[in-house]
């Protein structure tokens, strides 16, 4: 079996963010994203979300130059206003080239 | 609507089976001298009147489903609403309320709409610029902070709504059918000019587009209005085939759906130490101004006084669908603990249990 | 059938409390001379009737709340139904379908029910062979894919099924009690007959076993036969103590999960262009001629007009619940956008907004 | 109550509604010479008249949608409840069975009420030192794992109070109307009996405090007594405003709820084996024998017939909501295996099928 | 506190594969399974999960060999014709013989 | 971007321990936790959670340190009795003394 080194980049997001992290994660090159309904506590007191429903934790598998970008992107425009949190986790996938 | 003696009652058929005794009708037969007090003037008779829908109002099933939601969150129990029946129940009722109203809309005149349109969306332009000077003048609220609230207080909440529509059939007083119409029409333009307001202070905020259009397409008014037209192309006859959902289990699903709201706005009451008592006063003194100019205004219109009361209760009612999400992503610097724990936690709950019959004892100032 | 004067008319004591006017009952009973167009020849009178029905349908609140949701996903709102709710609202569609039909048909004759039941085993076999050679010959499309869409159009909608038996209701024309048992023997041979197809053409396809068991206890075929095995057994006393819930709603329902269904659709209009134009035309055309022959074999097999009006329904709709579920399984190389898009953005809402009441006015060619 | 010649009967008026012939009341009629066997005695013509009563039982909707969910199951059906589904209809039945409660609880005098209360505690506090008794000398079961069951058996299982209800309502006998008060009653106490007996015979348990708490604001306690106090505080008139949610669609959705509990009860049904033949058969002669003495105590206490098989069936019936969660915290190293399958593989639907026809017999024997 | 150094398994497919994935790991060696409701996007357009349902995320914990195994067995069945991806992280586990 | 190599503790668990998770997690030193619901099979075999409702998959990122105290933790108190499954992974984090 044959696989790849990639990046799996997880967000953790207020659910409104939801359509413009989307399609920034496409415009920053990742080629696909997993996304499942959560719930979460931080350092960040109330937000949103508390009322317009959960957090949405988003994945997506990228190759490590794609990372860098979505996660410097995320700190840059999130971290002041936002209840974001971001990190990555090395993967190995099989068929590499369908990530890049 | 002035002319005619006896206002139109679209909702009557449905008191009939309603086997609660219609308090008020009879109550206001009499109107002769009045009383005074605090320089507002009541009809003799009319504070006993008043007790009595106080007390009807605060023992309905909805009232009471509402702090029985609040006492589950405070005591912490187990109990949670899946948030798939929060969602399911909120699709339901906008579009109940939508419905309903578009059937009673297709048979309004445009003669008796127009003013109390206009009076709608002068509250909706007025009420955001009134709360956003008193906030950032007397609450000393960063602009943001004092756009965010503002643009909540101009809109609208439709479960209020709902609240009001029950009570008023509880005491039997009849109300235009066209009221959920200027539903629709107080909710955005409210937060529109806040939003305008925070961006002149500002200079900042792009993404502008972007909130207009899903203020527009928003579910809460897409719902509303697609309601409303629905029923104004399907008319009583179509109606009537889908009305035991819509009409029969209104009150049931509202009750469900205030249990939910009791426990969400529990939770933000243990924000209330944070906000400030500032924010605590405007909570309710705001809502109250609110009323008496959305009466005063709807009695102007030629409004029945169940509009009026209706009207003031929109006036008074804050957002808490539309507004904060448009909020978040207009004004992401806001402090969301301020504008949800006032609307959620402090005007809610006040307008539900005291506001909407206090609105009606306001009323008989005007009729 | 054929014998009796007026066809029994197991859903009239519910009809006598809708404020609808039953309009084609009237309209039916003038019948004299026919106009001919396209050498299809109608009664005089009954052009003017069926746009009366065409009307009465488009402006039914299930076909509005359908537009409504096709608006809402094409405008971008951010409306969304939980993916529970319609889990939820088709659980009780399907249940509510075959109890009221299992109450209806423990009063049906054996001796009237054969004939229609063979009819339809014909449709369920000949349907997707039909539907097979002509994606083959004409639409060149691969075996899989072929046997794949042939599937769905031998198969049946249940949706559209609840949506002409509110149609009927509507404009007050009788069927059969035991109507949606054809639905239960329409919804599964199809499928298996496409399938074997595809496995005689292309020799492969293992899990064959599994998929006819699938087929069989899947959850639509097992709701359906459950309800009206309940229904059956129970009876009308027994039924009573439920019909709040399964016939009193049955309708606000289903135009809640209509509203779904349009955002379904909306998402499937999108990939009209990938599909193709034949098989736009397919999913316009085939309906058309499979809704004739459904009424045909009705009328041969002594159904009243509205039982073959029914049939022919069942005939024209694309199943989208069992259909997608097994050809996923069994022919996982046949392309969801062909047979997703034909039956759900094409095929469904032609037939609800325009194939029933033409189903209807193809029947007075038979009635 | 004794005094009386006719119970109170406050469900009669729905009764009217319903097309259901009031069979046991003609049956009850004749009341003459007694039939014994097995020492138990008879009236002539009971046997009959039982049979009828188990017949309208078994063929009750909701009897058969609970074994439509067992063979959905067991057939490895799709078919599968959202979560979210089964829990907002535990959340409406709980609040409705406890709004109606309260509804008449306001009309019921302390008089009628406070034996049938002591005896409903004394049950509370005897079934559990029974129960565990039994299991541990014959049943030879670890301390913990005797103690987590004997609190299921103490405990009361809501639904099938529901399904005693409207077993009731069917064969139209009246019954008191502060049962509901009574399931309240019985629920927790007999949990905290149990878990106390496990903590003196093994020393450990920590927690204890927070068990306690957890149960008394546990949801199903929570939203029966808070039924109770809306339904007692709103009265007549306000509760007519949600009745057609919370009365007219119970049945229904209590049909829905036992076809997901049916599915839940099959999936136990798997682990039969590995709890052994003495819980099986434990699991079908307890709830005889405090149903027995339900029964029993219900008549000492002067309860009408009805409300003594009510308090029967309470007896005999297992809890599933509060016990599980309160043993899983509070006593861990019991194993879920026994507790689960005999409440809810063995005696729910014993009881549901069997249990409530035959304490109607058993009570014959004391009316 | 001693470790084991495992592999966690993630699939996201299609709800459609649902018993036939469960039933396939259980044969492969996996002794347990964490499952989750998810949506996404990649490469491949529609699925059937467009209107059966969401996409699964199904975790594995299990030893490099029986994930070597999965990942062979997923990618030679399934990637043709399902919209299916698979990847591993390496994890640190207590209890390692749990898994194995 | 500057990121920091934190651990990510996941927890699956019974639905019933949530609410004492929460507060042992917050005790022993995390930061924040992100909870979504999952449903699982193990060794173990029928819990309460089977009637109860589902599994809870809860991670938390926090230091090395913690992580170690996270999981022993949770071992000595949850093995023995209940449907409990712990382990961690590597991750890189931005803003790495939020977490700390
Ligand atoms: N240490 C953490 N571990 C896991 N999730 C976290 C952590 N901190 C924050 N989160 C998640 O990120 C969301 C936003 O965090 P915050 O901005 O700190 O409020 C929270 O609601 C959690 O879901
Ligand atoms: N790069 C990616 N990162 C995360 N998830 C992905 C990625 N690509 C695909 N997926 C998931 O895998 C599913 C199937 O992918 P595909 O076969 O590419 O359509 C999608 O629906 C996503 O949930
Ligand atoms: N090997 C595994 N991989 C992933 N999840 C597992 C594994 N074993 C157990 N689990 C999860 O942990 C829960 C409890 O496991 P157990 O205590 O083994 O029954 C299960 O319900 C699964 O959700
Ligand atoms: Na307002
Ligand atoms: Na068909
Ligand atoms: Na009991």
């Amino acid at each position: 079996m044959q696989t790849t080194r990639l990046k799996l980049v997880t967000i953790i997001a207020e659910a409104v963010l939801e359509d413009r992290l989307l399609r920034e994660l496409k415009s920053l090159g990742a080629r696909g994203y997993t996304m499942g309904e959560v719930r979460g506590e931080g350092t960040r007191g109330i937000h949103a979300s508390d009322w317009e429903g959960q957090n949405l934790r988003i994945e997506t598998l990228v190759s490590p130059e794609v990372a860098e970008r979505i996660m410097a992107h995320v700190a840059q425009h999130y971290f002041p206003d936002f209840a974001v949190i971001i990190y990555s986790v090395d993967a190995e996938v099989v068929r590499g080239p369908k990530y890049l | 609507m002035s002319g005619t003696p006896s206002p139109p009652s679209p909702t009557r058929p449905s008191w009939r089976s309603l086997p609660i005794r219609p308090v008020s009708l009879q109550l206001r037969a009499q109107s002769a001298p009045r009383l005074c007090a605090l320089s507002l003037c009541f009809r003799e008779g009319a504070a006993l009147e008043i007790l009595e829908v106080v007390r009807i109002n605060l023992f309905s099933p909805m009232v009471l489903a509402f702090v029985l939601g609040i006492l589950a969150t405070s005591l912490g129990s187990d109990l949670r609403f899946p948030e798939e029946l929060y969602t399911g129940l909120s699709i339901y009722l906008l579009l109940a309320i939508g419905l309903k109203g578009g059937v009673e809309l297709a048979e309004t005149s445009l003669a008796s709409f127009w003013a109390p349109a206009l009076m709608t969306l002068a509250l909706g332009i007025g009420i955001p610029l009134i709360a956003y000077v008193i906030l950032r003048r007397l609450g000393r609220f960063e602009v943001a902070d004092a756009a965010a609230i503002a643009a909540h207080y101009g809109s609208v909440s439709a479960v209020t709504f709902a609240a009001v529509q029950t009570f008023l059939q509880a005491v039997a007083i009849p109300y235009e059918g066209f009221m959920p119409t200027l539903v629709a029409l107080l909710e955005v333009p409210a937060i529109l000019v806040a939003l305008l307001v925070a961006r002149l202070a500002t200079g900042g905020g792009d993404g502008w587009g972007a909130v207009i259009r899903e203020l527009l397409i928003g579910k809460s008014i897409l719902l509303l209005l697609g309601g409303l037209a629905i029923g104004a192309l399907t008319g009583k006859a179509g109606f009537a085939q889908v009305e035991p959902l819509f009409v029969g289990l209104f009150r049931g699903a509202l009750t469900l759906f205030l249990l939910e709201m009791g426990m969400v706005a529990a939770r933000r009451l243990r924000d209330l130490r944070r906000v400030g008592r500032f924010l605590i006063g405007f909570g309710v003194l705001m809502p109250l101004a609110n009323g008496l100019i959305g009466i005063w205004l709807g009695s102007l219109a030629g409004l029945s006084q169940g509009g009026a009361i209706v009207l003031g209760t929109l006036a008074a009612s804050a957002s808490y669908i539309a507004a904060p999400a448009a909020v978040r992503i207009a004004l992401p610097q806001a402090n969301p603990s301020y504008y949800l724990t006032a609307s959620l936690g402090i005007t809610f709950p006040f307008n539900l249990a005291i506001g909407i019959p206090l609105y009606y004892a306001l009323s008989t100032l005007f009729y």
